[in-house]
């Protein structure tokens, strides 16, 4: 290993000094205003680290990682993802419960977790960087010390989570005893070799699928969703419902490429399954649900039902430079979105109120005693809806584009149907927001400091131009997965 | 030492029958120390599937990833205690059937 | 000799684990739980994994486990519970869980039909372990100790507050 | 570059509004009249520049376009930020400012509640309905199309009335599913022209000679069809015209039925035809089916209500039902004639939400029942609603007239029984327009009611609206003339359309 | 050219300002403006029909194009010929004359200003009718007079029951309208053209007589000449149409607008030459509608449903005219009937005014010599009305009789339907004459005419009475038609006898009582007889049945959109799937570790069934 070799590690290097300074500033002394500085300026320099990792990018540092553009480019969004969550959970802390540093802590680590899956090369650091994000964002969820619900919350994440990952760990076991390697490259050489219609393997495969479908929380491991989002503080919920699936995505598409996986079809038919399940399942439960947490919750399961439509249409070699890119599009268009949606939900519970459950009626009449804040839930909404102007809008336009390539009507008619029923939900929130003053009567509590507002411009500003002027995005994303592959 | 001649197979169908086993209390146990350990137990058969895999292809990685999956059975086991600790304190009971308040 | 000894140890494993799981008293489960490990830790070696064989006796029986034991004794989960875990054993609660699980296992049999060769039976010791524990992994344990701190700052977390104030609001 | 200008004084007029709100209670919609008041003189002023080398021209397809404007946008798709305008857009854009200004009229007094932004999204539905028309890259259109919806929600979810949640609802689900299709089909479509082109482009022009396989081409048509006959609405994709009319604001439904329909009608002009000249021509028989249906149906169901916004918005349904039919029998006379219905049925039906919204600021119901002998109260009124009532019957003399009878007229060489059919529409249309008079202004008044007649600000939109509908009907030249060199590009754009016409024709001559 | 655009422009602008200006100005400005108008248009109009006369030269004048689609090149243009200026001076007259006597029947109407704008948009909206030079402006012009009659039947408008009349008349005439306008389509389409004229010479080069498309053609128009001519089976609005005020029962339901069917079919005659089995059926239809009205007529007690169904037969007599090819005689009954039927409906009308709005005959009587003018003015138009000799009315029916003898085959048939219908039209006629105006005085008049309604009458009594000698300028228009000189003189003499046996025997049942008819009026079979005819054949109820309550059923049927159902049941099931997937959700972790479970199993299953 050389110093090359660290500078394509800076950001992963960062996180990790970052987090091991914290701990020690929290051993030491302890005070919320420095943790929580420090932590934000470790994700903000692990950000920045990209430029300087950049230069020695593409190269394998040992076998488990590879610093490549495109690992570059998540764990920028996951480190800023992680610091946007940052800076709206500092409110929300200060008003819940005692010892909030380890909080900061916490999120580091879950991100180094996020960044290491976007480097990940090997089954090792697959699994490392999926249990660092995961172990770290049990206790996330849990952290707030006075209600129950972020207990019942961890504890189903928990027991789920390490059911899943104990299947798909056995599923690495019979993958490694079938090729007898765990790199992905490697295996791709090996898989070569093996007839498409190997059990074992396919077995492997689907347990695999299923470990990961479940961090992805594709129908039907989607269980956990609503309960895990409704019961976690709002600020981790928007991180596990952004960075959460996007690290996952991320390595889930780099182990579909790398050990091209895309030859066996029948896996292929199981994704496309769960992806059209995911659908309609997610966007019918979203349906009638009052309590936007959990709303949020099911219209994830049917975003990743959209986004896994992308690992389908990758089977076609022709067209998976399309898929990939279009992927990679909606994860980041995803991530903004869901961290704004959550945002607010962080920002409007953040008063003393104490109230974390938002419920609809809770947000009736938003736009008028809060219009800024009702205007970035507003965007948020749309831009999951897919309305145009918004970066869900171009998202889903990427993916109908690579997937109409491919013919995959009865995915595409899926995803129409189960977009139309999205707008129901959608827009009913946004209906409750305009609801006139005298027809609602608890205003819940709004943060109202400056940063806050600060970031919810910003928020507001990326999903628009991510929406409006998506071309530099497009070109970079499809230069470097041109390298990627 | 060496010369074991069991089919590799065999230690699969065992590492298999655990995995099941570890399902089965998940899917049955009601208590959440019982769900721990279903989940300890489904950890242990992977990783006996691992080192018997590495067996096969003589190589150390699947000691390795043994010893990484101690360290992630560690990490999520304390975790999980220590939210069995909150549970007990706050629902006094630890039947995951009644701790229920997240539904619909 | 070594394939009896394989069997035995597997059977053992099997039933401890089944044991466990069925108990209604927690710390008696724990026992049986902690035989299967040891039984598990057999097979290592038998499997020519003495490094596994050791981890597994030094950190799953020793130390995981303790922390089940601890937390346990300190919940003081005795007859109490015993009573409610028991009609959860009912027979009718297993009727779905067990179809279930055995489907699964057959269908995991049959997929492992396919498994090809015998075990080599070549032991690899724990030197080749660590040579490629800081070689080519050098970063995983890194990682795994990023996990462990993540782990250990959680537990923390979580658990400190058990006896300060054991009487919460809600 | 005055295209884009032309929506951006929209826009920034729109934010000009929400501001002015703050500069006093009745500031915002002076602003709003400003603004459109600007963009119309903006408009015609342009257009007077290049408009005169565009009559004169008799050249082919590609050169009649007034303005143009092409900015690179999305290349990595080729998509572009293309604008154009010919004699159909600026006709269509024309009546969006003029009915924009009627709207602005309508909401004077009747809304109270955060002006600035009921203007400012006033403002920017109008940008977009602009957008729509002048668009002519398709993810541009589809763009448009989408994005106008949510200010014409907010409208109705915030300003609407009783069970707005339901109607603005139901409106943006259908549009919103009708939409996507349509969107599947650009993409279709793109990515087919990129097969035979090498490379992606979304621009209208690129895309029209796209020649797919009959059955892909059919179920793409159906895509933009849908889309279309949705938002027209034709029957049966009409039902949630009824409850978002009867829900909307004012200004809300004079906008929805004066323009939004529009874009629907204008997108099947423009777009669903030309671009698949085969499988419209094929789906022709159908297309009219629906249309005539629509007309009866319409008819038959504005009888039927009590709701006075209600039945105005099935008499929209039964009149769009003309449209549908004058596009798809595609002659000359006939697609005249569905512009002209397109113009028309955009005056008098705002008009008349218009009165529907007067009665309804004055009595605070909807219901016919509750009304009777308004005539005596307010004579003004009546000879107004009556004026378009017999209007939207079709009487000679005013644009509906025109523009019905060169629908029927040009179906009818085309088929002779969907004409006779939609025909009895005009029978229906007497029925249920003087229903209404009877139910709403004659009859016995009830005593001791206060209702105050229309003021001079009323009487000099509803004025005008009338002086449109006289001219219309008595000299609607300069309307066909406008529209005639899009028409005639059309058809050069399909040469083998004549043929498959007498395939479809049934009836007399054969006799 | 510019004062014929004046003729009909007139009264339009008048029209126009007395509606803005209805407020503000008083009634006798609007007076000046409603009677002038017309007053001035008849003048110019005289002044064109003395040209006319002199030259005998067809005038036309485009004032602008209206329309230029493709060929479809109609245009605001007129076309004056020997038939428009009769139809002009009838219409500017008679129209004039009315007008003046409405000025003191509605003097003391609120709606004064109103009902002027009204009228003279009547008489626009006819004057474009009958000047037109292509069909489009001349259904203008017909739709036009539509909904001023809507409007002037429903002109008190606070009675829904005469809200309803006005939308029957306007509706029942519309289904005719609506196949005319088929008929211009299938005109256009295969004749290329809609102006008069040409299409008339169109048609007589592509069409052979006698063949489909002129048979259907014509057929489409002549629906529309049934609705607006009130005749079977279109007729049932006109009774009801007496709504309205007398005076405009006058001038639109007796004198011009429902005779636009009887001036379409004259107008493209050339077209209904090539469609002889059109042409017989006009003749059949006009016989069937003479005797049918005539017998209902015979049953009414309101003065003017009498005169309603009066003019419905009367009209009949124009189309068995027309039917027959005696296209002159037609157009010259037409004339006759407008004089002497404006006559007695403004006969009527001033009773009406006189008896505090009293309808019922039997409520009258003896107004002889309370009401001498109007007494004079009514026996005159009676005796026009019953054709007896030297009237104005014996001159045109007499010849229509002739020519419908004249006719091969079916010739005496008519003739034969019509002569009883002249009967009973004289026994109707006397009838009214007999009980309102002689015997017993059952109501006092509580004012007597002034000058302005007296001039009209006795103007009118003038014209009823000798219009019969005004010559026609209709030679050049229509076909010569054969010659009924040699026609046996005992027709003749039949045709002359028939009326005075009427009117004999209305002496006799109604004023001397010599002949009893009380025993057949009595018998239950006389009772119904007279039940039915008072209904006007009970064909009202039968439409009721047949088509408006199917049409009311279904409309309430479809009130609350049934294609909604459709959607509603999409939406009723994502709620109800919704709800089971809802109910999965339960919270409990084993529950979502079963589920979890079951998804492997799933995936795996898939994956062994397709592997193997």
């Amino acid at each position: 290993m050389n110093i090359d070799d660290l500078q394509g590690l800076l950001p992963l290097l960062t996180l990790a000094a970052g987090a091991t300074a914290l701990m020690l500033q929290i051993a030491f002394a302890r005070n919320i205003k420095l943790t929580s500085f420090l932590a934000v300026a470790t994700l903000l320099a692990a950000t920045l680290s990209i430029v300087w990792a950049g230069e020695s990018a593409p190269r394998f540092v040992t076998p488990l990682l590879r610093a490549d553009k495109l690992a570059l480019v998540f764990s920028a969004l996951f480190c800023v993802a992680g610091a946007v969550t940052a800076i709206l959970s500092m409110d929300y802390l200060n008003n819940r419960g005692d010892e909030p540093e380890e909080y900061f802590l916490l999120l580091v680590l879950s991100t180094l977790g996020a960044c290491v899956l976007a480097y990940a090369s090997h089954l090792a650091s697959l699994l490392l960087g999926l249990e660092l994000m995961s172990v770290s964002l049990y206790a996330l969820i849990a952290y707030p010390d006075k209600t129950k619900l972020p207990l019942e919350a961890a504890i189903k994440y928990l027991v789920l989570s390490g059911a899943a990952s104990a299947t798909m760990l056995f599923g690495f076991a019979l993958l490694y005893a079938t090729t007898g390697t765990l790199q992905f490259s490697a295996m791709a050489q090996q898989l070569a070799n093996i007839d498409t219609g190997n059990i074992t393997l396919l077995v492997a495969s689907v347990m695999i699928v299923t470990g990961l479908g479940f961090k992805l929380s594709l129908v039907p491991f989607h269980m956990w969703t609503p309960d895990v989002y409704d019961g976690a503080p709002a600020p981790v919920a928007g991180y596990l419902a952004s960075v959460g699936k996007a690290a996952v995505f991320v390595v889930l598409v780099r182990w579909f490429i790398a050990s091209n996986l895309f030859r066996f079809s029948i896996l292929i038919d199981c994704i496309a399954l769960l992806a059209i399940l995911s659908m309609l399942a997610g966007n019918g439960l979203a349906l009638l649900q009052t309590n936007i947490k959990r709303m949020l919750a099911y219209s994830s399961v049917a975003h990743m039902g959209y986004l896994v439509i992308i690992l389908v249409v990758g089977s076609d070699l022709a067209h998976r430079p399309l898929a990939i890119e279009a992927g990679m599009y909606y994860l980041i268009a995803y991530t903004a979105t869901t961290i704004a949606a959550f945002g607010l939900l962080t920002l409007l519970s953040a008063g003393k109120s104490q109230k974390e459950n938002i419920q609809l009626h809770d947000v009736s009449g938003l736009f008028w005693h809060q219009p800024l804040y009702a205007c970035l839930m507003l965007v948020a909404l749309l831009s999951l809806a897919g309305i145009p102007l918004t970066a869900g809008f171009v998202a889903k336009f990427y993916l109908i584009s690579s997937a109409v390539s491919d013919g995959r009507w009865i995915l595409l008619g899926s995803l129409a149907i189960g977009s139309s029923i999205g707008i129901y939900y959608y827009l009913r929130v946004v209906f409750y927001m305009t609801r006139r003053v005298e027809e609602h009567k608890n205003i819940p509590e709004a943060a109202h400091g400056l940063i806050e507002k600060f970031m919810t411009c910003t928020l507001i500003a990326s999903i628009l131009l991510l929406g409006i002027v998506p071309q530099s995005l497009m070109e970079y994303l499809r230069s470097i997965l041109q390298l990627v592959n | 030492m060496g010369g074991l001649q069991v089919p590799l197979e065999h230690v699969q169908v065992l590492a298999a029958l655990l995995f099941s086993c570890g399902l089965l209390g998940l899917m049955l146990r009601r208590n959440i120390i019982f769900m721990l350990m279903s989940l300890e137990v489904m950890l242990n058969s992977a990783a006996l599937a691992f080192v018997a895999a590495g067996a096969k292809w003589a190589e150390a990685d699947g000691q390795v990833i043994f010893l990484l999956i101690l360290s992630v059975a560690a990490a999520e086991i304390s975790v999980g205690l220590g939210l069995v600790l909150q549970i007990q304190r706050r629902f006094k009971t630890l039947d995951m059937d009644s701790a229920n308040r997240l539904r619909g | 000799m070594m394939e009896s000894l394989f069997y035995i140890a597997a059977v053992v494993a099997l039933s401890a684990t089944i044991l466990a799981l069925t108990r209604a008293n927690a710390a008696h489960a724990l026992i049986y739980l902690i035989v299967s490990l040891l039984a598990v830790a057999v097979l290592f070696f038998l499997l020519g994994a003495p490094f596994a064989a050791a981890l597994e006796i030094l950190i799953y029986a020793g130390a995981i486990m303790v922390l089940f034991v601890f937390v346990i004794m300190m919940l003081n989960l005795g007859e109490a519970g015993e009573e409610s875990e028991r009609k959860g054993l009912h027979p009718r609660n297993w009727i779905i869980p067990g179809i279930m699980t055995a489907l699964l296992f057959m269908e995991l049999v049959y997929a492992l039909e396919q498994v090809p060769a015998l075990t080599s039976g070549v032991a690899v010791s724990p030197k080749e372990v660590g040579i490629m524990l800081f070689g080519p992994y050098v970063l995983a344990v890194e990682l795994a100790s990023m996990l462990l701190m993540a782990g250990l700052v959680g537990a923390y977390h979580l658990g400190r507050r058990f006896n300060v104030r054991n009487v919460g609001s809600n | 570059m005055s295209l884009a200008i032309l929506i951006g004084i929209l826009l920034v007029g729109g934010l000009l509004a929400l501001l002015a709100d703050r500069w006093g209670d009745g500031t915002p919609r002076w602003v709003s009249l400003v603004t459109i008041g600007v963009a119309l003189v903006y408009l015609l002023t342009t257009v007077a520049d290049t408009a005169p080398e565009y009559f004169n021209t008799t050249a082919a397809i590609g050169s009649d376009w007034i303005t143009y404007l092409k900015l690179d946008w999305i290349p990595r798709f080729g998509i572009s930020f293309e604008l154009a305008m010919d004699g159909l857009s600026l006709l269509l854009v024309i009546l969006t400012l003029l009915l924009g200004l009627i709207a602005v009229s309508s909401s004077w007094s009747e809304i109270d509640f955060k002006q600035g932004l009921f203007q400012a999204n006033l403002l920017w539905t109008l940008a977009g309905v602009t957008g729509v028309f002048l668009a002519m890259d398709l993810f541009l259109f589809f763009l448009f199309w989408e994005v106008m919806l949510i200010p014409m929600y907010l409208l109705i979810a915030i300003w609407g009335h009783e069970n707005k949640a339901y109607a603005a609802m139901k409106f943006f689900i259908f549009t919103q599913f009708s939409g996507l299709l349509m969107l599947l089909s650009i993409v279709v479509l793109a990515w087919q022209a990129s097969l035979t082109n090498g490379s992606y482009s979304y621009s209208y022009f690129d895309l029209l000679g796209t020649t797919l396989n009959s059955n892909l081409e059919f179920w793409v048509m159906l895509g933009f069809f849908l889309a279309f006959t949705v938002k027209l609405p034709g029957f049966p994709f009409h039902t949630w015209l009824p409850d978002a009319h009867t829900q909307a604001p004012t200004a809300g439904s004079v906008l929805l039925a004066g323009i939004l329909l529009k874009t629907g009608a204008y997108g099947l002009l423009r777009f669903a035809i030309p671009l698949f000249p085969e499988a419209s021509m094929n789906f022709a028989p159908i297309a009219m089916s629906l249309g005539a249906a629509g007309v009866i149906y319409g008819a038959v169901l504005a009888f039927a209500q009590t709701d006075f916004k209600r039945l105005v918005a099935y008499s929209s349904v039964s009149h769009m039902g003309f449209v549908l039919l004058g596009l798809y029998a595609w002659n000359n006379i006939a697609l005249q004639g569905a512009i002209m219905q397109m113009v028309a049925h955009g005056v008098s039906t705002a008009a008349l939400f218009m009165m529907a919204g007067a009665i309804q600021h004055r009595l605070h119901t909807r219901d016919m029942r509750r009304m009777g002998g308004l005539w005596h109260d307010a004579p003004r009124m009546g000879a107004c609603a009556l004026f378009f009532a017999v209007a939207s019957l079709g009487l000679p003399g005013l644009g509906n007239f025109v523009a019905e009878f060169l629908v029927l007229l040009g179906l009818f060489a085309v088929n002779p029984w969907i004409t006779a059919i939609a025909a009895l529409g005009m029978i229906g249309a007497a029925i249920y327009a003087l229903w209404m008079m009877q139910l709403a202004f004659q009859g016995k008044p009830e005593e001791l009611r206060e209702f105050g007649d229309f003021g001079s600000r009323e009487m000099a939109t509803m004025a005008t609206m009338m002086i449109i509908l006289v001219c219309l009907g008595m000299y609607p030249q300069p309307v066909l003339d406008l529209a005639q060199p899009v028409l005639d590009s059309l058809q050069k754009l399909t040469p083998n359309i004549e043929a498959v016409v007498a395939l479809t024709q049934v009836g007399v001559m054969d006799q | 050219m510019n004062s014929l655009s004046l003729i009909p422009a007139l009264p339009l602008v008048s029209a126009v300002l007395l509606m803005i200006g209805s407020a503000r100005l008083s009634k006798r400005v609007v007076a000046i403006f409603g009677v002038g108008s017309v007053g001035l248009s008849a003048l110019i109009v005289a002044s064109v029909a003395q040209d006319f006369l002199t030259t005998g030269e067809v005038q036309t004048a485009t004032l602008w194009a209206w329309i230029s689609v493709a060929n479809f090149t109609p245009g605001i243009a007129f076309y004056i010929d020997g038939l428009t200026v009769v139809m002009m001076s009838v219409i500017t007259g008679v129209g004039f004359l009315i007008h003046l006597y409405s000025v003191e029947f509605m003097e003391s109407d609120e709606s004064f200003a109103r009902y002027f704008s009204y009228m003279n948009l009547f008489v626009a909206a006819m004057l474009l009718l009958v000047m037109a030079d292509n069909l489009l402006l001349l259904y203008l012009g017909w739709e036009g007079v539509g909904v001023c009659s809507y409007l002037l039947v429903g002109f008190w408008y606070r009675d829904p029951n005469n809200g309803a009349a006005a939308r029957k008349a306007f509706v029942v005439t519309r289904i005719g309208d609506t196949a005319m306008a088929l008929g211009l389509f299938l005109l256009f389409t295969e004749l290329g053209t809609l102006q008069i004229q040409p299409l008339m010479a169109a048609a007589n080069v592509q069409w052979s007589g006698g063949g489909t498309l002129p048979v259907l053609a014509t057929a489409l128009l002549l629906g529309g000449a049934v609705g607006k001519s009130a005749q079977l089976p279109l007729h049932t609005w006109l009774p009801d149409a007496m709504a309205g005020p007398t005076p405009v029962s006058a001038l639109i339901h007796a004198a011009t607008m429902v005779t636009a069917g009887v001036y379409l079919i004259a107008r493209t005659h050339e077209l209904f030459l090539l469609a002889p089995a059109t042409m017989q059926a006009i003749a059949w239809l006009g016989v069937a509608t003479v005797l049918l009205a005539a017998f209902a007529a015979l049953a009414q007690n309101d003065i003017k449903r009498i005169l309603a169904y009066s003019t419905i037969s009367q009209i009949g007599y124009m189309f068995l005219a027309l039917g027959v090819g005696a296209f002159s005689a037609g157009i010259f009954h037409l004339m006759t009937h407008a004089f002497f039927k404006a006559l007695l409906f403004l006969g009527a009308g001033a009773v009406i005014h006189c008896l505090h709005h009293e309808h019922n005959i039997f409520k009258m009587g003896g107004l002889r010599t309370r009401l001498p003018v109007v007494f004079a003015s009514f026996l005159i138009g009676s005796a026009a009305l019953a054709a007896l000799p030297f009237t104005s009315g014996f001159y045109s029916k007499d010849s229509i009789l002739l020519a419908a003898w004249a006719l091969p085959d079916i010739g005496p048939i008519l003739w034969a339907g019509g002569l009883l219908g002249a009967l009973i039209t004289a026994i109707y006629s006397f009838r009214l004459v007999f009980i309102v105006f002689f015997g017993e005085a059952n109501t006092e008049p509580d004012k007597q005419v002034g000058w302005k309604i007296a001039v009209p009458l006795m103007v009118l009594c003038v014209l009823a009475a000798f219009g019969g000698w005004i010559g026609q300028p209709l030679s050049e228009v229509f076909p010569a038609t054969a010659d009924f000189h040699n026609v046996a003189h005992s027709v003749e003499y039949i045709g002359i006898a028939i009326p005075l046996i009427g009117l004999l025997i209305a002496y006799l049942v109604f004023l001397g009582g010599q002949l009893s008819v009380s025993k057949l009026t009595d018998s239950s079979l006389g009772k119904a007889l007279q039940n039915f005819w008072r209904d006007g054949w009970r064909l009202d109820a039968l439409y009721h049945n047949l088509l408006v309550r199917p049409f009311t059923g279904l409309a309430r049927l479809c009130r609350n959109e049934p294609v909604d159902i459709f959607y509603n049941s999409i939406v009723s099931f994502l709620r109800w799937s919704h709800r089971g997937l809802v109910s999965l959700q339960t919270g409990e972790l084993r529950w979502y570790a079963t589920t979890m479970v079951f998804g492997l199993l799933l995936l795996v299953a898939i994956m062994l069934r397709n592997a193997s």
